[in-house]
């Protein structure tokens, strides 16, 4: 009976994380189109709604109406369940990920190493979604895309480890707890500055965005993508940017704690920081243009990878010699 | 076509690029523009320049009718010569005249950044004559001809890739030729899809 | 329950990797193997090795795979789902599973199933199976791990040399 | 994504072992090939072993309907050749038609000429930089120079009524004279437009990734420029201090200062910095114009129907994308016997292969770009 | 929308649903690039600053599997029809056409032998914008012109 009582609440409380987490996505697309048409001396969308604040919906049912094409020559399973492997692997990392110091649907040991672990996945439903197409753009864009991914998830995975040395723990609550009196970013600014770039290149955000550059090759990887699965795409997206920019504020800026003279409960701190990091995101998009492909990857290895090393040596004989 | 084709009848003893002597032969007898370069053509190719021509004497209108055999030579020489240095290919193009004895002209329009002149050299050639190919003098003759095999129906001789450029590969006529219709000849047709009327 | 779940994974992999072999199609092989790898990294959970899942997650089926995938669709796969795939190897494939049945026979034949009780380094200590591997994997065993680690090192310098000789080329 | 029939030479071995060469098709509707160009490429992983360009899909044969319809007619098509400059291929049709005559043309409509072929330079350059921008990934630089683009159509439009397609000057001089409020607006523009491109510069000219992206990236040497009859701030990109508004003066150039900038390496980034100098030098020129503009008529008188004497000419002049002539053949009659269009965009794209085998592929996007090609003019 | 599509009969809620429908696919018209000729610069002066085509939820998409409309901005030459044919079967349904400028709606000046006299030759067309090139308020119009054609439109019901 505790059984049927514990995975009920468990359901409920997916449910809701989901649904918010989708419909949180989808207004995240509206604020981005806002924001950047306003860096842009334009107004963005303005007609659908107030200040165009149905357009989201109206984005979504249309994609949902429309018909959905599986090209002729592509591999028809896997070419369905690609977007799905994208999409799941995005907000199956939600079930880890501390929203408040209560509001969280499981705790594990292994927190932080699970994250990882799952959204490590996103990289095959592109590699499939590429491959299925049967087509030259979209391989091309998933090739690029799953090469990128996978040298910045090296990194990313490089540059938690100092946080985590000092927090001593991969369990995401405990990590927000040892930055109780000051935030990991303030111990570990290369750490963070690595973090942030190879989030910027795991979320395919400018100015690493190749994998769909449109210049160069039309929409990358979902080129042949149309309808709801194409939707999947883009909010799987959109979840993996929040999913990453969670784990940036977890491991860096305190979770949801604020200062102790702010009284704000945590969940509005971590909406806050939540919000100030993916208005970082959009800022980046309306500023700087786009890395070839040889440059990103030269940044990457000759660049991050040894700054990155250097910061977990450093930290460890730190450690060793303070603490 | 123009009309005052000046014979080449003035004697010209001094080098072209003396300056002496070009202010002589300004002020003896008007001669007709390009007379320098006519010298540094002949120099190589004696009789080479069939007729010499320019609309209303204008130096930038030089014009000068080769033989259809001669005109690599004759390019390359123009090319290299140190009075002449016409390293830029401006254009090339063709024009059709359906009642000459030759009915297509080739035109090849030269510039010289160190002179800072134009020259145009005409070739008249026959129905079926293929031309050579200038593409090994100036890169650039190779879209040109191109386009000019594909809209003038000439071929050339020796070039490297002759395609058409502009129409769809399998379009079969040549429309800049005096005898095709501005409206074509029908080579597309299409039947028309039914258009969606609102409530349909 | 949890045997339930035990049996769903270990039947999974089974199914997974039956079908993984007998595919024609590469690409699906490959995928087929990443299921696999899930329901490993299952059964490591409910062995109580929740890092070894992860690393399993991480390293085999979001590194090691997608290169995998990543090589294979270099190659033009098309063709090699035309090719045979038959190479008329019957009798190598009857002594190889012949062979490979007697070891497994035999080895059965030794091993006693209560053995991981008697395991003194046991993964399922419950404060953080990660200390537990590290401390395992940098004392115990520090001398093969070293060893895993040259013999790596040799075989990614190795196909660098072979890769740059090839581009050279 | 779109392709059409099988008009390349470049065929696809299809191999299982060894490094296969991936052809891959751009355009002819692609966002980055400006317009409807067509390439194709043969790649070695990301580096262009050999290109391949289709052109032709926007061949809407102005130069047979030159051949079909009067002088004055073939105005209104020239604006349809070079559509993002087009005021400067008014100029070109209407001084080589002048050629044909010696009529005085009033200096008042040779400054207007000259500054509105300024104006025109402004908008093709800034749509250059827009795109080209954008191509590379920025896509902020993009919506400014739109801003500043609009401004200039607005200034046509006061002057001439139309936005895009001008048709902005007659044989002779021009249709009436400019309003005073077009001088007056032009010199507000002159005024802002410099410091715009300081806004340009401070996003791009210093920007690290911009660099990288442009700097040493599709040379080409000032002799293999000239060879491949590369045109415009292409050649002066490379060095070569050449520029038909210098050495074959028309309009009111003559009596105008302005400085010929040219590039050293002869790369994208070169070819970049050339244009942004010559943003500058038109604005400097427009100024000149706008403070020498005599008074007078605009237009001599030219009689009802044009019959230039029998005879051929070509003239030219420096298009923003290059030289930009005609050559005509005239019978007598109203009609010319011959059109020809040199077209600066379809010679420079003839270079493109030269520029991009060797290079990455998402390089040739910026070459095409630096290339600046207009198709409308390309295929005529 | 296959299973349902025409199945109703005309009553309040199959006419509330069509025009719920009709808003959605109204307000999210993504049309597909395919800027030809001097239109599209005009076209693409309608997504710059100053005219914003985002204020209607129009964004321009790069590839016809996830566009509602085709813009065809410019000259069709016979060559290019081809390939504009070949985009409009990759369009998913329900698909609407523009076609903007005098070149695209009836040949425009180019009446020879190159130019396709009109783009209505090979795929059905929705709204024509005349102009040469229409101004950016006029596309704007079009693509209104079509909102209100989608509005009219019934879904659900027969």
């Amino acid at each position: 009976m505790d059984m049927a009582l514990e995975v009920a609440v468990a359901a409920i409380k997916i449910f809701i994380v989901v649904n918010v987490v989708q419909l949180v996505v989808a207004y995240m697309i509206y604020v981005e189109r806002k924001v950047i048409a306003h860096a842009q001396l334009r107004l963005g969308p303005m007609r659908v709604g107030w200040h165009g604040l149905l357009q989201p919906i109206a984005d979504g049912l249309k994609l949902f109406l429309k018909e959905d094409i599986v090209p002729d020559k592509a591999d028809r399973i896997v070419f369905v369940l690609a977007p799905v492997m994208v999409l799941v692997p995005a907000l199956v990392v939600y079930a880890v990920l501390p929203f408040s110091a209560t509001f969280y649907i499981t705790q594990i040991n292994i927190g932080l190493f699970f994250v990882l672990a799952i959204s490590s996945l996103g990289v095959f439903g592109v590699v499939m979604a590429g491959w299925a197409s049967n087509s030259k753009y979209s391989l091309l864009g998933a090739l690029r895309s799953a090469a990128q991914m996978l040298s910045y998830e090296i990194f990313l995975g490089f540059s938690v480890i100092g946080p985590l040395m000092l927090a001593g723990s991969l369990n995401l609550q405990e990590i927000v707890h040892a930055q109780r009196d000051v935030w990991f970013v303030f111990y570990q600014p290369v750490a963070f500055i690595v973090f942030f770039v190879a989030a910027l290149a795991e979320t395919n955000r400018a100015p690493f965005d190749l994998p769909e550059a449109e210049t160069e090759l039309v929409a990358g990887f979902h080129t042949e993508y149309s309808g709801m699965k194409f939707a999947f795409f883009f909010l799987a997206e959109y979840a993996s940017m929040m999913v990453i920019s969670t784990i940036g504020i977890v491991l860096f800026f305190g979770g949801w704690e604020g200062p102790d003279f702010i009284p704000l409960p945590g969940f509005v701190w971590y909406c806050l920081k939540l919000g100030a990091f993916m208005f970082v995101f959009i800022w980046l998009r309306a500023t700087l243009p786009r890395y070839r492909y040889d440059q990103l990857m030269r940044v990457g290895w000759k660049f991050m990878f040894p700054l990155v090393m250097l910061n977990i040596f450093l930290t460890g004989f730190l450690k060793y010699l303070f603490l | 076509m123009p009309d005052e084709v000046v014979e080449n009848s003035e004697e010209t003893n001094g080098a072209p690029d003396s300056e002496e002597s070009a202010e002589e032969i300004a002020e003896a007898v008007k001669t007709p523009p390009g007379e320098d370069l006519k010298e540094v053509v002949e120099s190589a190719f004696p009789g080479a320049v069939l007729e010499q021509s320019a609309y209303e004497d204008d130096e930038d209108e030089a014009t000068f009718v080769l033989d259809v055999d001669s005109i690599v030579a004759v390019c390359t020489h123009l090319r290299d010569h140190g009075d002449a240095l016409f390293k830029l290919l401006t254009d090339l193009t063709a024009a059709h005249y359906p009642e000459a004895e030759d009915p297509f002209e080739m035109l090849y329009h030269l510039y010289s950044f160190e002179h800072n002149r134009r020259l145009r050299l005409k070739v008249r050639i026959k129905e079926g004559r293929a031309v050579p190919t200038v593409s090994g003098v100036w890169t650039s003759a190779d879209w040109m001809e191109r386009e000019v095999y594909d809209l003038f129906g000439i071929e050339f001789e020796g070039h490297p890739d002759l395609r058409r450029i502009l129409l769809p590969d399998n379009w079969g006529s040549h429309p800049m030729r005096k005898d095709y219709p501005l409206e074509g000849r029908g080579e597309r047709i299409y039947t028309k899809p039914k258009r969606k009327e609102i409530g349909e | 329950m949890e045997i339930y779940f035990f049996y769903m994974f270990a039947g999974g992999m089974i199914i997974t990797s039956l079908l993984m072999v007998t595919r024609a199609n590469v690409i699906h092989a490959a995928l087929l193997l990443v299921l696999t790898f899930f329901f490993l990294a299952g059964v490591f959970v409910l062995a109580g090795a929740e890092f070894l899942a992860a690393v399993q997650i991480l390293l085999y089926a979001g590194g090691i795979m997608v290169l995998y995938l990543f090589s294979i669709m270099l190659m033009n796969v098309e063709v090699a789902v035309r090719m045979r795939q038959w190479h008329r190897q019957g009798v190598v494939v009857f002594v190889a599973v012949v062979l490979l049945g007697l070891q497994i026979w035999a080895v059965l034949g030794e091993v006693e199933f209560a053995a991981p009780k008697q395991w003194e380094w046991s993964l399922g200590a419950t404060p953080g199976n990660v200390e537990a591997i590290g401390a395992v994997l940098y004392t115990k065993f520090l001398f093969p791990f070293e060893v895993a680690s040259v013999l790596l090192l040799a075989a990614m310098i190795g196909a660098i040399v072979l890769a740059k000789r090839r581009i050279e080329r | 994504m779109v392709g059409v029939a099988n008009v390349s030479r470049i065929e696809q071995q299809s191999t299982l072992h060894g490094t296969e060469e991936l052809v891959i098709n751009m355009g002819p509707q692609h966002p980055s090939t400006h317009g409807v160009l067509r390439v194709i490429l043969k790649l070695d992983g990301e580096t262009v072993n050999d290109l391949d360009c289709d052109i032709g899909y926007l061949h809407r044969g102005t130069e047979k309907i030159g051949e079909n319809i009067n002088y004055t007619m073939f105005i209104p098509y020239t604006d349809r050749l070079d559509y993002i400059a087009a005021p400067s291929n008014n100029l070109a049709w209407v001084t080589a038609v002048e050629k044909f005559f010696d009529w005085e043309i009033p200096m008042r409509a040779q400054y207007i000429r000259s500054m509105v072929g300024e104006l025109s330079r402004i908008a093709s350059h800034l749509l250059w930089l827009a795109t080209h921008a954008l191509d590379i990934g920025a896509m902020t630089v993009f919506l400014w120079c739109f801003r500043e683009r609009e401004m200039v159509l607005d200034l046509f439009e006061t002057a001439f009524g139309g936005r895009l397609t001008v048709n902005a000057f007659r044989l002779g001089g021009l249709h009436e004279d400019v309003p005073d409020k077009f001088l007056q607006l032009t010199q507000e523009f002159a005024d802002i437009f410099p410091s715009r491109v300081d806004d340009y510069e401070t996003l791009l000219t210093n920007n690290r990734i911009w660099l990288q992206r442009t700097r040493d990236v599709g040379i080409i040497s000032a002799e293999d420029a000239m060879d491949l009859g590369l045109t415009g701030p292409i050649i002066r990109g490379s060095g070569v201090k050449w520029d038909l508004r210098r050495a074959k003066p028309y309009a009111a150039y003559p009596y105008l200062d302005f400085v010929v900038p040219i590039g050293e390496n002869g790369d994208i980034y070169d070819r970049y910095l050339v244009r942004i100098e010559e943003l500058r030098q038109s604005i400097y020129i427009i100024q000149q114009c706008l403070e020498q503009l005599p008074g007078g008529p605009v237009s001599c008188k030219t009689p009802r129907t044009i019959k230039p004497p029998e005879g051929e000419i070509y003239h030219s002049i420096e298009n923003p994308k290059g030289e930009f002539g005609f050559y005509i053949v005239s019978d007598g009659t109203t009609t010319p016997y011959r059109v020809r269009i040199r077209p600066p965009s379809f010679i420079n794209l003839g270079g493109l292969k030269k520029l991009c085998v060797g290079q990455l592929v998402a390089d040739v996007v910026a070459i095409i770009g630096s290339i600046d090609i207009v198709l409308g003019e390309c295929d005529r | 929308m296959g299973i349902v599509e025409g199945k109703f009969s005309d009553n309040f809620i199959t006419s509330k649903v069509d025009s719920l429908v009709a808003w959605a696919r109204k307000s999210a018209l993504w049309p597909m690039t395919f800027g030809l000729a001097c239109c599209a610069i005009e076209m693409m002066a309608s997504g710059a600053a100053r005219y914003d085509f985002d204020r209607f939820g129009v964004i321009f998409r790069a590839t016809p599997r996830q566009s509602d409309v085709i813009i065809v901005a410019g000259t069709v030459t016979h060559k290019m029809g081809d390939a504009i044919r070949k985009v409009y079967d990759q369009m998913p349904e329900p698909r609407w056409v523009i076609a903007m400028g005098n070149c695209a709606t009836c040949g425009g000046p180019y009446a020879n032998y190159a130019v396709m006299q009109g783009v209505d030759e090979i795929i059905p067309v929705d709204v024509y914008v005349p102009g040469c090139p229409p101004r950016p308020e006029s596309l704007m119009w079009g693509v209104m012109q079509l909102q209100k054609k989608i509005e009219q439109e019934k879904y659900i019901r027969k």
